[in-house]
């Protein structure tokens, strides 16, 4: 058998089998990918993956097949002997070609990466206090946000906050009063502006149906986006080890009409006004008091703060 | 013990004989240094560091406030480990050094205790660290074990939430710091000077210095567990880390301890293969193997200082109370993420590089074929370990931190799976028309391919920023990382065993069990792994205790999949037992065949190697090729020639 | 020595590996599992409310750290106070229960926790006064809270600001004390873990390290059977 | 003729080559060690401005708080000297300045245990705690990364200062820059990489010296 014959057999298997395993992976199981269809991002996120996922099964068949062939006609038992020498050694059309489909296929895969994160403002993931991929109306929430009365209304971007603490996850209003809740409603057709930071330790703010996750880090405002798409519920998951209840530290949210977002939010900022009071006004990152309650770590009285941002907790700076 | 205290020995020129003192780590008998004076060292240091610590910090406020203290603890470890290497003699030439002595010239002593001695021939350091790497796998791997038992059910808890974070954290910061050492410790000492032609490694004290490191690191991190257990995960987020009790001391202070080992490991490494290269071991004959281990000890010896001051900062922030990594006093929890992965990801390559090294090893002697784009491969590996310093940020995603940087390190990231690609040109190029003997090390070569293609794929996607915010910090990462270092790394290593424990011990690993022991590590590592990647996509983090229970069915798969797979290492456990001193069958001088530089030599080796200075005369790979010349010149011994044809 | 005499060797090495590895598991990573819970279901005949009694101390006064902050549970059938923090609660089942809270407290670090939250009526009792709010930054504060964060439920615990408190536990009624008590439904079965907000670990960082680390002094868990 | 050891034979050719292979070892050790180094010392250096720049809560280094200058200046100075004595030292031992070499290297040695001393008083009377700030913090990083990198220096020195002593006597009153005895070429590839070193740890005091006392 000549060498021609091995690789048109082996391109021909893995020809089929790879168009075979791209039809299937695209239209049977690529609209189930996860995250799903819930938000903008989700879908991006998911369509991403599909498209990822088109490159790298014919690449992971090409090597199987080519493997699988290798043992079964070259095994000790059937081939001839091989033969060595320059030939065996190395063969430059062949590196050459290898070297060239690697690099093209890489540098696609992370030209494509770039284009999807930034036509999908950083596509659901934390992009720190400054982001530079904002979809439009997102400016206007960061205003809106420092406007307890603002509300909201349809068509507007939503700034919601992610408190992370430890053990749970809360999230503040800030055009509704500024509230704080430990339940995550969010209007349909909206996009969210999601400000996550940490009162302690780092967490990570993970809504799975949302496309979205973002690092909660004390004092820094990590912010992420997303665009609501479908009604229902999803689930939030720590996903950064935070300690010993890290494994409970989940609760889900829900996406319903705006009508229903705007009484819910309307009664929530209405019953727990008594409790909004006392909270501190919001702003995009808190200094917590690093010693705990009633003393602690650090030698109390000789850590002064100039802080330029709000304290949550009255016990500081350090008393 | 054939040998006495005091020896002749011929000094140069061989004309005056003079008498010199064997140093206490080699006299034979109980009255020396060895394993039992080591541990006396070890507890006795601990034991004053501890007392010391209460004296002086039992009063300091935060310390009564907490009711533990890490002052106390940090010094029993610091003084525990300064005990043990006093113990076992690490300190002796050190310490002579400053009276401006020589080393003593210094043999083993012969027998069975030579392994629990700080020995400096390098393949008893070999044999040590075969027995150490073997030790932190099996103790990491019982604690895998215990993860996937809490797994079983996602409501009924066999452990308690904070008993379960500490087993995570002590599984992976085990596995990851046996991982770095699982090549470089035993192949490569016992291996590097044997295929290079050299009778010594340069610095055989820091090569010990090395094991005895390890070993005292492996019983630091360990310590954790009876102080409180840490619950950071092997990752040692801080300020997670700083709010932690004292069993985070033995994290902070164990990868200090380790990460001294690698540095010293990797620092004789790279000098020997730099400088103790046989006459005519040219760059371009040099095995693909010591290529892996070059690339593999400067990660080591530069990735590692990072980490080390990591982890000093990191004790700092525990004893001394700065706020390196505490953002409200001034420091910066990012620190740590930069510092920690900066090390971190040339830390995966650390764990990656030396099983590509050992499988283009095995596949020209297995498939009778020149190991083909041979500098391709070479350069492959060089190019993975300077990339490697660019990515870290990939880890950090989701962070916050620079994510304008993001397309850059994505760039990066996706540059560094070329290089990883040559591996597979390497491998695809020599199977092709070859002659394949399914040995069972070279099962474990294809074994590698496999589930590293798996490992290296997914791991496309999660550099991929948009997929990464599905995918980071769930079980689609978990998978991902033990689809490379163990499907890859573990399965090279075992291949390696079986292939050069032969030349090592003189013995043959059984082959029947060999094939069950290879059969159900692949079926049932592909069988854990592999449903965890779905597991990750639905939505599973990382670390937890509990979970949705929808995911019960294929946790459950993956948990009673992961037993069957801590069976197959019992299985293996049996083999060396069965195959090396239940019923031993002498191994053949070179039993697969091979052209390496190490089957030349005499079985078994002896202490210094080779009769005469090898010259080399070609690579080793030259297979199937009529005329080609012999691998080495071994003087004395005459021109031996290439393996025998088939 | 024969190949018979290795292989028993081999065989007795190994189950005494085993017997290590069961031994380190039962020395050091099976205390405080959810094994010696507190079983509730028992107590109350199927439908009618449970009672639950605990006092929260500022140091427990025994065991591995006296020095620590401490739940403690009274035993329904004894009446002795127990460390122990795993509750077996049936299903579907109102829940009564009484803290006597024996801590000092302060301003909470999120007043979010200072809502009474969760509880039927969305209220408490303390000290014989129904409370929906506790403003932590006035008064004694909170001293700690009792919370649920699957089943939404928080409960502020106000804390004692008469300087005699209690110095180590059991606490007896003597000391000056708030008694909060409050009622929920448990949800259907499953483990749920319960935590208090108050970041109450004196001596760590950020006050979330021991005793709030470690299950059975502020945290544990409720394992809700039918 | 073949020299007996270890049971087996060396031949001179071997001998030679075993001593080239132990003085290249010398030599990239040496170097590498000094990479080693830099790393280890870059990650403090990369502390120090990733502190300074992200300046959490205005709190890197609050009024501009700063360690006793008399204390840096002494450290430096001593440090730096020490630098400076090891190469000067080096400088003459090539030309067979024996003794100038082993003057200049035990005043460095006694420079180096000063800065030591130094050091270690400092940190005790500081004007700040060590988590007051960033600045703080990092500068207590520096303080140990400055006594490990003091004591490696000073060991380096002592040994080399102490084996060049003994080597005299156990090469026969031969020089050892002249010296062809394997000892005597083992001894100066030592030397040269020692003041490698000492240069090294010269420049780094001065460095870290600039960062943490004068902006």
């Amino acid at each position: 058998m000549n060498e021609t014959h091995h690789l048109r057999r082996m391109t021909t298997i893995w020809v089929i089998l790879s168009i075979a395993a791209d039809l299937l992976g695209w239209f049977v199981l690529g609209p189930h990918m996860p995250p799903g269809r819930m938000t903008e991002t989700a879908y991006h996120d998911q369509i991403d993956f599909n498209i990822l996922l088109m490159v790298a099964l014919p690449v992971v068949i090409g090597v199987w097949v080519y493997m699988g062939y290798a043992i079964t006609v070259w095994s000790a038992k059937r081939a001839p002997d091989p033969v060595g020498g320059d030939a065996a050694r190395g063969n430059t059309r062949t590196q050459v070609l290898w070297i060239s489909i690697t690099s093209v296929m890489t540098l696609a895969a992370a030209a494509f990466g770039t284009w999807a994160l930034v036509v999908d403002h950083g596509s659901g993931g934390g992009e720190g206090p400054n982001p530079i991929w904002a979809p439009s109306g997102a400016a206007q929430a960061e205003t809106a946000a420092f406007s307890p009365n603002s509300g909201w209304t349809p068509g507007q971007a939503l700034p919601v906050q992610v408190i992370g603490q430890q053990w749970k996850f809360t999230y503040r209003y800030p055009t509704f009063g500024g509230f704080e809740t430990s339940q995550l409603i969010l209007p349909d057709n909206a996009t969210i502006v999601f400000n996550v930071t940490s009162l302690d330790v780092i967490h990570s703010f993970w809504a799975y149906q949302l496309g979205v996750k973002a690092d909660a880090n004390p004092q820094v405002n990590d912010v992420a986006y997303t665009e609501t798409k479908q009604l229902g519920s999803f689930m939030v998951r720590c996903s950064e080890l935070c300690g010993i209840w890290h494994g409970a530290m989940y609760n889900s949210g829900q996406v319903v009409t705006p009508a229903a977002f705007q009484s819910w939010a309307q009664q929530t900022e209405a019953a727990n006004a008594a409790n909004t009071k006392l909270l501190p006004p919001f702003a995009w990152t808190y200094v917590p008091d690093a010693n705990g309650a009633n003393g602690g770590y650090y030698p109390d009285g000789k850590a002064t703060p100039y802080s330029s941002v709000e304290v949550y907790g009255s016990k500081n700076p350090a008393s | 013990m054939t040998i006495s205290a005091e020896r002749p020995v011929a000094t140069s020129g061989g004309a005056t004989t003079t008498t010199e003192r064997v140093s206490w780590t080699q006299r034979p008998g109980i009255w020396s240094q060895h394993l039992g004076t080591a541990i006396v060292g070890a507890i006795v240091g601990y034991l004053l560091g501890h007392w010391l610590g209460n004296a002086i910090a039992s009063s300091y406020p935060y310390i009564q406030n907490s009711g533990q203290n890490v002052i106390a603890v940090t010094l029993g470890e610091i003084f525990g480990v300064a005990g043990w290497l006093l113990g076992i003699g690490a300190l002796n030439y050190p310490l002579a050094k400053m009276a401006g002595r020589q080393p003593g010239k210094e043999v083993d002593v012969q027998g069975w205790s030579k392994y629990f001695r700080y020995s400096t021939n390098h393949k008893t350091v070999g044999l040590q660290y075969v027995v150490g790497v073997l030790l932190f796998l099996f103790t990491g791997g019982l604690l895998a074990m215990a993860i996937r038992t809490e797994l079983l059910n996602p409501t009924t808890h066999y452990f308690s939430a904070d008993t379960y974070i500490k087993i995570v954290s002590e599984h992976g910061t085990v596995m990851m710091m046996m991982a770095t050492s699982i090549v470089v410790g035993p192949l490569g000492n016992y291996l590097v000077p044997l295929m290079i032609g050299s009778r010594r490694m340069a610095f055989p004290r820091i090569e010990a210095f090395s094991f005895w490191v390890f070993t005292a690191g492996y019983m630091v991190i360990f310590s954790a567990l009876p102080l409180g257990g840490f619950p950071t995960g092997w990752t040692g987020y801080a300020p997670l880390q700083t709010q932690a009790g004292p069993g985070m001391i033995g994290y902070l202070f164990g990868f200090a301890v380790i990460g001294m080992g690698m540095m010293a490991a990797g620092f004789n490494m790279a000098v020997t293969i730099i400088n103790y290269r046989a006459p005519g071991m040219t760059w371009s004959r040099v095995p693909i193997l010591v290529w892996s281990l070059l690339a593999t000890s400067a990660l080591l010896t530069l990735a590692t200082p990072t980490l080390f001051a990591a982890g000093v900062f990191g004790l700092l922030d525990k004893t001394a109370q700065t706020a390196f990594y505490v953002n409200e006093h001034g420091g910066s929890a990012y620190l740590w993420q930069n510092l920690f992965w900066f090390f971190g990801h040339p830390e995966v390559y650390i764990m990656a590089l030396p099983g590509f090294g050992i499988v283009g090893e095995i596949l020209p002697v297995f498939t009778r074929k020149p190991l083909f784009a041979y500098k391709v491969g070479a350069a492959g590996m060089i190019g993975v370990a300077l990339l490697s310093f660019f990515v870290w940020q990939h880890h950090l995603y989701q962070s916050g931190i620079n994510p304008d940087m993001r397309p850059l390190f994505m760039l990066t990231t996706e540059l560094i799976s070329i290089p990883t690609g040559f591996i597979y040109l390497v491998g695809m190029g020599t199977l092709y028309k070859a002659k394949i003997r399914f040995e069972i090390p070279m099962l474990f070569a294809l074994a590698l391919y496999f589930n590293f293609l798996i490992g290296g794929v997914t791991g496309v996607f999660l550099s991929d920023v948009p997929v990464n915010v599905t995918v980071h910090g769930g079980f689609f990462v978990l998978s991902h990382f033990h689809y490379t270092i163990m499907g890859g790394l573990l399965f090279a290593f075992m291949g390696g065993l079986y292939y050069w424990l032969p030349k090592m011990t003189g013995r043959m690993l059984n082959k029947k069990i060999g094939l069950w022991h290879f059969w159900t590590m692949f079926v049932f590592f592909n069988l854990t792994f592999f449903p965890m990647f779905i597991i990750g996509l639905l939505g599973q983090p990382r670390r937890v205790f509990t979970y949705a229970k929808n995911l019960q069915g294929l946790n459950d798969f993956s948990s009673v999949s992961a037993f069957l797979l801590g069976f197959s290492f019992l299985i293996f456990a049996f083999n060396m037992v069965y195959s090396l001193w239940i019923n031993p069958q002498k191994a053949p001088a070179n039993p697969w065949d091979s052209r390496g530089l190490e089957w030349q030599t005499a079985n078994p080796v002896p202490s210094y190697n080779f009769e005469r200075i090898p010259v080399v005369l070609s690579d080793p790979y030259r297979y199937s090729e009529p005329g080609a010349p012999a691998v080495a010149d071994l003087g004395d011994a005459g021109l031996v020639h290439a393996a025998p044809q088939d | 020595m024969s190949k018979q005499g290795r292989f028993a060797t081999v065989i007795v090495l190994f189950l005494v590996a085993v017997g290590l590895v069961v031994w380190a598991v039962a020395a050091f990573l099976t205390p405080g599992t959810p094994g010696g819970e507190m079983d509730f279901t028992t107590t109350a005949s199927a439908g009618q409310p449970v009672n639950i009694t605990v006092q929260t101390v500022g140091a427990i006064g025994f065991g591995a750290h006296p020095t620590w902050v401490s739940y403690l549970v009274k035993d329904p059938t004894t009446g002795a106070w127990v460390q122990d923090t795993s509750w077996k609660l049936p299903a579907d089942t109102v829940v009564h229960m009484t803290v006597y809270q024996y801590d000092s407290g302060g301003p909470l670090r999120n007043q979010e926790w200072g809502q009474v939250q969760g509880t039927i009526g969305g209220t408490a009792t303390v000290n014989g006064q129904t409370v929906s709010v506790v403003d932590s930054n006035s008064g004694g504060g909170v001293g700690h809270t009792f919370a649920v964060p699957a089943l939404g439920l928080a409960v502020p615990l106000p804390g004692v600001s008469n300087p005699n408190i209690c110095g180590a536990g059991p606490c007896h009624q003597s000391s000056p004390h708030n008694t909060v008590s409050f009622e929920f439904k448990t949800p259907g079965p499953g483990t749920y873990s319960w935590q208090c907000f108050v970041p109450c670990g004196l001596g760590y960082l950020f006050g979330n390290g021991g005793p709030m680390a470690t299950q059975n002094y502020m945290g544990g868990v409720l394992d809700v059977v039918r | 003729m073949a020299k007996v050891e270890q049971g087996y034979t060396s031949t001179p050719e071997e001998e030679e080559f075993e001593l080239r292979a132990h003085i290249g070892s010398v030599w990239s050790g040496g170097r590498l060690f000094i990479g080693m180094y830099t790393f280890l010392l870059a990650s403090l250096a990369y502390t120090y401005f990733y502190l300074r720049s992200s300046n959490s809560g205005n709190l890197w280094r609050p009024h501009h708080m700063t360690a006793p200058m008399s204390f840096g200046w002494g450290i430096v100075l001593a440090t730096a000297l020490a630098g400076v004595l090891a190469v000067y030292g080096q400088w003459r031992f090539r030309r067979g300045g024996v003794a100038d070499w082993q003057v200049a290297g035990w005043t460095a040695l006694v420079l180096l245990v000063g800065a030591l001393m130094l050091q270690i008083w400092e940190l005790t009377k500081l004007p700040f705690y060590p988590g007051a700030s960033g600045y703080a913090s990092s500068f207590i990083g520096w303080g140990v990364f400055n006594i490990a990198t003091l004591v490696v220096s000073a060991y380096w020195v002592e040994t080399a200062l102490a084996r060049g002593m003994r080597l005299r006597t156990e090469i026969g009153g031969d020089r050892p820059t002249l010296s062809t005895h394997p000892s005597a070429q083992s001894f100066r590839a030592n030397v040269a990489s020692m003041t490698y070193f000492m240069g090294f740890v010269g420049v780094g005091a001065a460095f870290f010296f600039a960062l943490f006392y004068l902006i």
